[in-house]
């Protein structure tokens, strides 16, 4: 593992500053250009769901169980552990967070949620960590030992509750949600007028702030919240130095097991948030097989955003906008994102012909053509397609991009103590 | 399964045909559905109740095959339960091969005939008549002139229910416009259980005007009431009358009607008619005419709205005197 | 020194600080009595900065912001380290990372300061630039506890020297009256072997001729630079060209490029009469290229993997290793054996995994392997880097002896007394060119090592020497 | 060298012994605590093994569970993790189904076919994946799983009856349509009428090929190598791209047979319910068995097992889903068992070496301590 770092250094004379940053005008000036284009793509198709309030808010909430576990992909893989048991420990969550919200309110189900979740994150803890063994094997084994265990226990109680079955539990009450009262009427005014980009601008706006889940603020506030915890402070740097190089990290006196324990577990008992939100805001009852793969999804919303929870949310972000377009809108909508598609081609066929890569820019433009047609020779599309609409995206988005992925580098590698050179 | 099925199977496994016993095989998603599934186990139970017999039950599990279908109606079948039912049509192909192998039981079929043999009962149902019946119903209470239809996963059998309410709302009011969707594509029939995917589905067509919903979607049907009658809107149930579901008594005010499918008493009729000596067989239809598919007038609001009542009352002489033939595919 | 630094537990045995008697469980106490060290290997985070790999662990002293940035920052300027704190560390040559591994352990205020072969990856000035450190360090009152293979720098360096082998210590010495040939016979038991060879077996036919190679990277931000441009040189048969460089400056990618692991943008690679320029990997490996890498681990081995399937790779379509496509393990085995008594690896059996081997054996493995195959043209990179003495010697008679057959040889080596020892042909890789030859015959490390920082060009000679390095400001001016 | 070896077979057998007495107890100990006898729903268990017709599903279904599992374990051996043979397998029963349907040739050139369009289209839908690995550097791990999602999607339009799909009469499932009876699979036929999928055999006779390519082929030795240390191999000479390609169609092309035994043995259609999920039970038993072709074997025997057994729990009286748990708790005893045996085969190895080294050249004298 410690092999020599001596010939790490392979890259010769380097320029300083070759690498660009993006800063925060770029991100800002990246947005405003994303949401003037959707907004074209509005007037011209007329599919005026593209951005109303309620296909954000739609999106965010669809996005949050997502986001939650790719965070907790995140912090479990931050300090080296592969995490591929989210699934099960957003199972856990869901059954813990039903368990206790039907009894004793929503706010104790979160909280048994989070806990059922992290006892997850703690036996993925024990196997990995602890006898080290394989992270992948481990994290399915906790998938099989949630579905099996939810579905065993739900015998014997939500099955006994009134209103609830073997499969599903009673109905949780659900939190107050927030609006802001005069705000969101005024943006969903605004953005009944269909305005170009004012109109979307409002749309945006009004989705979050329109029936908010106090739940859903949190979640967003982890995205930050995780940020400055593993990047701003002592803890953070030196959970993410067992995910790097826990031989140095140990060398330095950190206790390696103690970090990726508790990063294992805050992981777990992210997942089980994430669990907790679909049982608890989401749908308001447990329901067996209610993740239906998100834990998944949730963790290649992390691989998609590079290990860093800004594009962690990104791609949840993506997921979600896509998922709720399809599901509210279904052909009309993801019909309108051919027309995106598109242009965005046109665009890569210039920035193709700039750079004189006359291949790709021929790729580009036959592409961008065949959209283009398919677009003005259809009203919509097959309800099979826009069933793929999320997952089409995910994957052109990330063929298209450029891949700079950078996991941590030690992510799944074995660790025992005193074994560096 | 737990503790309840044990003591009326457990015994039956072993003493086999000193008593009488029924049994059924349930479709995936198994006893707890709340839905299909458990409308089967209520006739069921009543049969255990009214006839005094054994009942017996069996689940499939997760991406099962076509030979696990075929062992378990084997066992149902050998350990001596008479009637053996297949609660859906995957068990079609499976039924087909164990029939032949025991031609002295009878063996019932829901939502299937397109296997068939002397002691293959196939239990079959009108939906799209029920189906169009919601249709008036929502063509007549809605406003806005925007209905929408939610189907849980796209499979022919719930194109019927599209199919039918479709041309409901369109015979009542040409004019009138149906939002359809569908949560999920089979094989994924996680859209009769993700309740989220409902909601947003239903909030979706709530935004473009929609003002009646009609969710055919299992459970994810809840998520659709959900939405809908937080919005103040009319949302139609289905299966089972959901207007008295206990999961969802906070939004019933809004519950305009289900579409009923009599599951419950096809099996009981089947398994009664064994009991009585002359067992089903064939395709036993459940239409309108039978009361097998209806539309509950359990909410008082909708037994209020007259003319809605009358034009389905209309609708449904219409379809039994056969003269109006609903479509079975959109 | 694990021991010493908490890293391991001794069996028996005390140590004392200051005559006070303590037993360590974990390098944090070890840290907390004042002992720091900089390890073999060094002990960084990649992807972290160089701020962040100094504070962790001691967050507590300064922080992790502003606070511990301004004290890395005196730190560094005291001693004259010249540490950046936002780069990260991937960014930075191994002179770097050494200073950052030195300014860590001061950072934790260390009375005792363990260096484990800070030298070997360092040319000779910025041996004499750690130095200088360490002396300002031990005027400062620390204690220095410095390891080496390298005598004559023990020598130079310390106070007081002990002499260990095989785990006991075996004599002390003053390096006032100490010569490197007692220190030697201490070591290990005879006198230390040297890689001089004199008679010359340098023939005029060409082996491998490379010509204007140019090789250009794109980062992942798409700025292109180029790493490598106008390679010339042609080694004979029964020829070592020695490369001489501070690691970075292209010496990998050289390799790579020769091995066909990238693909240049520019030249001409021929092998024996035949241009293998595209060839891929393999082909070229079948057409008599030896590889020796220079990172054992992660280009020459299977670690987990037993020893018979490690030699294997790398040759598994040539036999004996293979018969049409089909592996042949049986005879792999037996020539395994064969290997492991004429190379005199040290293995309880060829079952083994290679990671159960040390250093020296791992590398006396791949010489085997490598050799197996009279291979026309071998790339030594750092045949001897973490070998033992005994291995050492044994490494330079494997490469000696093939010379005399004819092999020719590409030997890349920051040892510059190998490098001059064992070369027929010296060049200088500086920033991607070869910049400077020189006749390792009259050259010096010093002059040698003042090329390697790019200021001096052409051919060296050693007279002229002085006039070379005269324009330039020859320590600082590092690969980065 | 000969004591070695029987070390090395004493450890490999303890590893397992060890860890399903540890599973069992863990399940006995679950069910005690949820006062549920924690007996009998495991003689319940062994009492369904004892019947023909679920030995016989219980070897079709490992059939099945066995080519899905290498298919996995292909990727596995070269740090590939195709979480996509689930997609990939439903997608090519599908398609060769429709091909089978609608072609009719004599006996074995008719199954040859099918079989053959499995593999292409399985190798296809993971090919996808392997291009864009190789190509642009996605991650096989996201890919995989999207690809999966779309071809849900995928084959839910081409079996739409305007498409490639049959809706048959008073039926509501949708399917393939038929296949003649030429292209079906023979079948081993015992007993009253229980057939063994003749696929079964070839799928374990895939296992020898598996074995043999991987263990006696300059291209399995690549493909370990790869596996092992990508850096390394590609020192070798291994074109790391290519190997990517390769070893992604290779998986896709198995997982693409494993929906054979079914369709050519059993349903001859590919209908609605055709199984779901075999991909990922695929990967938890070419974990299971450590991607070897006899631990995958014993692997698949082992969860068909507890898949067919514990689906006669429920008519017994007890929750089935003891048999889910049993998976993962068997899954977990025998990778931590695993470990400790190598752990102590390791520490045995440094000891030789270091007894050895001690003794005859005297390099190193013992220590505790084991160093990786
Ligand atoms: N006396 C000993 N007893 C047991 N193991 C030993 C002993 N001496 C060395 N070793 C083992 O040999 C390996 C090499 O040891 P170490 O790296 O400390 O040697 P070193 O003297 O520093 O060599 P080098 O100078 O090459 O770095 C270590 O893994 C160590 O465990
Ligand atoms: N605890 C131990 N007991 C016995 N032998 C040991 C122990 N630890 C390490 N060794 C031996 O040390 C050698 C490997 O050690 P290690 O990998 O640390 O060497 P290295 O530092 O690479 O060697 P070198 O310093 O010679 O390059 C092997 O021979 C191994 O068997
Ligand atoms: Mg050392
Ligand atoms: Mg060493």
């Amino acid at each position: 593992m410690s092999t020599s770092t001596v010939s790490a250094t392979s890259a010769a004379p380097k320029k300083d500053g070759g690498r660009r940053k993006l800063t925060l005008p770029w991100i800002l000036l990246i947005i405003a250009g994303g949401l003037a284009l959707i907004s074209l793509v509005r007037v011209i198709s007329g599919a005026d769901d593209l951005t109303s309030a309620g296909q954000i808010s739609g999106a965010l909430q669809l996005a949050v169980p997502i986001g939650l576990a790719g965070l907790g992909g995140l912090w479990a893989e931050r300090a080296g552990v592969v995490n591929i048991g989210l699934e099960g420990m957003m199972i856990l969550g869901t059954w813990f967070g039903a368990w206790a919200g039907y009894q004793w309110g929503p706010w104790t189900g979160v909280l048994m949620g989070i806990v059922g979740g992290a006892l997850g994150g703690l036996l993925h803890a024990i196997i990995t960590v602890t006898f080290n063994v394989n992270h992948i094997v481990s994290g399915v084994a906790v998938n099989i030992l949630a579905v099996g265990f939810t579905q065993y226990l739900s015998n014997f109680t939500f099955d006994e509750a009134p209103g609830g079955s073997s499969k599903q539990s009673p109905r949780i009450e659900p939190l107050t949600e927030i609006t802001i009262p005069g705000l969101s009427d005024w943006l969903a005014t605004l953005q009944g007028k269909h305005w170009f980009l004012i109109s979307d601008i409002a749309g945006v706006l009004g989705g979050l702030v329109t029936n908010l889940s106090p739940l859903t603020v949190i979640a967003v506030l982890l995205v930050p919240g995780t940020w400055w915890v593993l990047w701003r402070t002592s803890f953070g740097l030196r959970l993410r130095s067992c995910g790097e190089n826990p031989v140095a990290a140990e060398s330095l006196g950190v206790n390696v097991y103690k970090y990726k324990y508790i990063a294992v577990m805050v992981s777990g008992g992210l997942a089980g948030l994430g669990g907790a939100f679909l049982a608890i805001v989401s749908t308001g009852i447990y329901q067996e097989g209610q993740t239906g793969g998100r834990g998944y999804i949730g963790l290649a919303a992390m691989i998609f955003g590079n290990w860093m929870p800004g594009g962690t949310a990104l791609g949840a972000g993506l997921f979600g906008f896509t998922y709720s377009l399809k599901l509210r809108g279904g052909a009309e909508n993801v019909h309108a994102m051919l027309l995106l598609l598109a242009i965005l081609l046109v665009v890569a066929f210039g920035w193709y012909l700039y750079k004189k890569t006359h291949v790709k820019a021929g790729v580009a433009a036959v592409s961008a053509a065949a959209l283009f047609l398919w677009y003005a020779l259809t009203d919509t599309i097959p309800s099979q397609f826009v069933e793929a609409a999320p997952y089409v995206t995910t994957l052109l988005v990330l063929a298209l991009s450029a891949q700079r992925l950078r996991m941590p580098k030690a992510d799944g590698l074995p660790y025992r103590k005193g074994q560096g050179k | 399964g737990g503790k309840k099925s044990s003591d009326s199977t457990a015994s039956s496994s072993e003493s086999s045909s000193s008593s009488k016993s029924a049994a059924i095989a349930y479709d995936i998603g198994g006893r707890g559905d709340q839905s299909f599934n458990d409308a089967a186990f209520a006739g069921l139970e009543k049969a255990q109740k009214d006839l005094k017999i054994k009942g017996a039950e069996a689940e499939p599990s997760e991406g099962e095959s076509e030979a696990d279908k075929v062992q378990r109606l084997t066992e149902l079948a050998r350990k001596g339960n008479n009637p053996v039912i297949g609660v859906g049509f995957a068990y079609a192909p499976a039924i087909k091969k164990v029939a032949a192998k025991f031609p002295n039981t009878t063996f019932g079929l829901i939502d299937d005939t397109s296997v068939q043999d002397k002691n293959i009962a196939n239990l079959v149902f009108n939906e799209e008549q029920g189906s169009y019946l919601a249709g008036v119903a929502a063509a007549k209470a809605s406003k806005s002139g925007k209905v929408g239809f939610i189907g849980g996963v796209e499979v022919p059998l719930i194109k019927k229910f599209e199919a039918g309410f479709t041309q409901g709302v369109k015979d009542t009011n040409p004019n009138a416009e149906v939002l359809s969707a569908y949560l999920t594509q089979p094989p994924d029939f996680s859209g009769f259980a993700k309740p989220d995917l409902g909601k947003a589905t239903a909030q979706g067509q709530l935004a473009k005007g929609a003002d009646v919903i009609y969710a055919a979607a299992g459970l994810a049907g809840s998520g659709a009431i959900e939405a809908t009658a937080t919005a103040g809107k009319w949302a139609i149930g289905v299966d089972s009358d959901q207007y008295n579901q206990a999961g969802l008594s906070k939004y019933k005010d809004k519950i305009l009607t289900s579409v009923t499918k009599d599951v419950q008493d096809s099996v009981y009729n089947l398994i009664k008619s064994v009991e009585d000596g002359k067992p089903q067989t064939g395709e036993i239809r459940y239409g309108l005419d039978k009361d097998g598919v209806g539309l509950a007038d359990s909410n008082p609001a909708y037994k209020q709205m007259t003319d809605v009542t009358a034009a389905v009352e209309k609708a449904k002489a219409d379809i039994i005197a056969k003269k109006i033939t609903v479509k079975t595919a959109p | 020194m694990k021991i010493l630094y908490g890293m391991q537990k001794p069996d028996e045995g005390t140590i004392a600080i200051d005559g006070e008697q303590v037993t360590f469980s974990s390098p944090g106490e070890a840290i907390a009595r004042g002992i720091g060290m900089v390890h073999q290997h060094f002990m960084l985070a990649d992807n972290l900065t160089v701020l962040e790999n100094v504070v962790l662990g001691g967050e507590k002293l300064y922080g992790i912001g502003a606070k511990a940035r301004k004290k890395i920052k005196e730190i560094s300027d005291a001693y004259g380290l010249g540490v950046r704190p936002d780069a990260l560390v991937e960014d930075l040559g191994v002179a770097d990372r050494q200073r950052v591994e030195i300014l860590k352990v001061l950072y934790r205020g260390a009375q005792i300061l363990i260096l484990d072969e800070p030298t070997a990856v360092l040319v000779p000035q910025e041996v004499d630039a750690l130095f200088d450190n360490l002396r300002e360090l031990k005027a400062e009152g620390l204690t220095v506890i410095f390891i080496s293979h390298k005598l004559g720098e023990v020598l130079k360096v310390a106070d007081d020297i002990t002499v260990i082998r095989r785990g006991t210590t075996v004599g002390t010495a003053d390096p006032k009256t100490a010569t490197t040939k007692q220190l030697a016979e201490l070591m290990v038991g005879s006198e230390l072997p040297s890689p001089e060879t004199r008679e010359s077996t340098v023939t005029d036919v060409a082996m491998l001729n490379v010509q204007d190679l140019r090789l250009t990277a794109t980062d992942p931000d798409g700025v292109v630079r180029e790493v490598l441009a106008g390679i010339d040189f042609t080694i004979h048969k029964g020829e070592v060209l020695g490369v001489a460089g501070v690691e970075g400056n292209g010496q990998t990618e050289l390799i790579e490029a020769l091995m066909g692991m990238s693909i240049p943008d520019g030249g001409v690679i021929t092998l024996d009469g035949k241009d293998i320029s595209t060839t891929p990997t393999r082909k070229r490996r079948e057409g008599g290229i030896g590889y020796i890498p220079e990172d054992r681990h992660r280009h020459g081995l299977l670690l987990e993997s037993p020893l018979w399937e490690n030699r294997i790779l790398g040759h598994v379509t040539e036999k004996p290793n293979s018969k049409r496509g089909i592996l042949d393990p049986k005879a792999a085995r037996k020539d395994t054996e064969r290997i492991v008594r004429e190379y005199d690896v040290r293995t309880p059996g060829i079952e083994v995994t290679a990671a159960s081997l040390s250093g020296g054996n791992q590398q006396k493995l791949i010489v085997g392997r490598e050799m197996s195959h009279a291979p026309k043209f071998l790339i030594a990179a750092h045949p001897t880097r973490g070998v033992d003495v005994g291995a050492q010697a044994q490494i330079w008679d494997a490469i000696r002896e093939a010379r005399r057959e004819g092999l020719a040889v590409l030997l890349i080596s920051a040892d510059l007394d190998e490098l001059i020892g064992l070369s027929d042909t010296l060049r200088v890789i500086y920033r991607g060119r070869l910049v400077a030859d020189a006749d390792p015959a009259t050259i010096t490390a010093e002059e040698l090592g003042t090329a390697m920082t790019g200021a001096a060009r052409g051919h060296l000679e050693a007279t002229d020497n002085p006039s070379a390095a005269a324009d330039g400001d020859t320590t600082e001016d590092e690969a980065r | 060298m000969k004591k070695f070896d029987k070390d090395k077979v004493l450890l490999a057998i303890a590893g397992p012994a060890l860890a399903l007495v540890s599973a069992f107890l863990l399940t006995m100990i679950v069910l005690a605590a949820s006062g549920v006898d924690p007996i009998d729903p495991l003689r319940v268990m062994i009492d369904q093994a004892s019947y023909e017709d679920v030995q016989v599903l219980i070897l079709n279904q490992a059939g099945i569970y066995y080519l899905a599992a290498l298919a996995v374990a292909i990727g596995f051996r070269m740090n590939l993790f195709n979480i996509g043979v689930d997609g990939q397998y439903r997608l090519a029963a599908m398609i060769s189904a429709v091909v089978g349907a609608s072609v009719s040739l004599p006996g074995p050139l008719h199954v040859a076919l099918i079989v053959l369009v499995a593999m292409v289209t399985g190798a296809f839908w993971s090919g996808i994946a392997g291009v864009l690995k190789a190509k642009r550097g996605v991650s096989e791990v996201v890919s995989t799983i999207m690809l999966n999602a779309i071809a849900t999607a995928l084959i839910a339009w081409l079996i739409l009856p305007k498409n490639l799909g049959v809706q048959p009469p008073g039926s509501n499932d949708l399917t393939t349509g038929d296949i003649p009876e030429s292209g079906w699979f023979p079948a081993l036929t015992i007993g009253d009428g229980l057939e063994v999928y003749g696929f079964t055999f070839v799928a374990f006779a895939l296992g020898v090929v598996y074995w043999f390519v991987l263990n006696r082929t300059r291209f399995g030795f690549d493909l370990r190598a790869t596996g092992a240390s990508e850096s390394a191999a590609q020192a070798s000479g291994v074109d790391a791209k290519k190997m990517i390609m390769t070893s992604m169609l290779i998986s896709g092309a198995v997982a693409g047979l494993a929906g054979m035994p079914l369709l050519l043995g059993e349903s001859h259609t590919y209908n609605l319910s055709f199984p779901v999920g075999i991909g990922f039970t695929g990967i938890t038993i070419a974990l299971l068995g450590r991607n070897s072709p006899i631990g995958i074997f014993f692997a698949a025997l082992l969860i068909a097992f507890i898949d067919k057994a514990s689906a006669g729990l429920d008519t017994a009286g007890y929750a089935k889903e003891i048999g889910t748990i049993m998976q993962g708790l068997i899954v977990i005893a025998v990778v931590v068992s695993y470990e400790l045996v190598r752990r102590y085969g390791i520490r045995r190895q440094q000891q030789k070496v270091g007894q050895e080294l001690a003794a005859g050249h005297a390099l190193k004298t013992d220590n505790k301590e084991v160093a990786a």
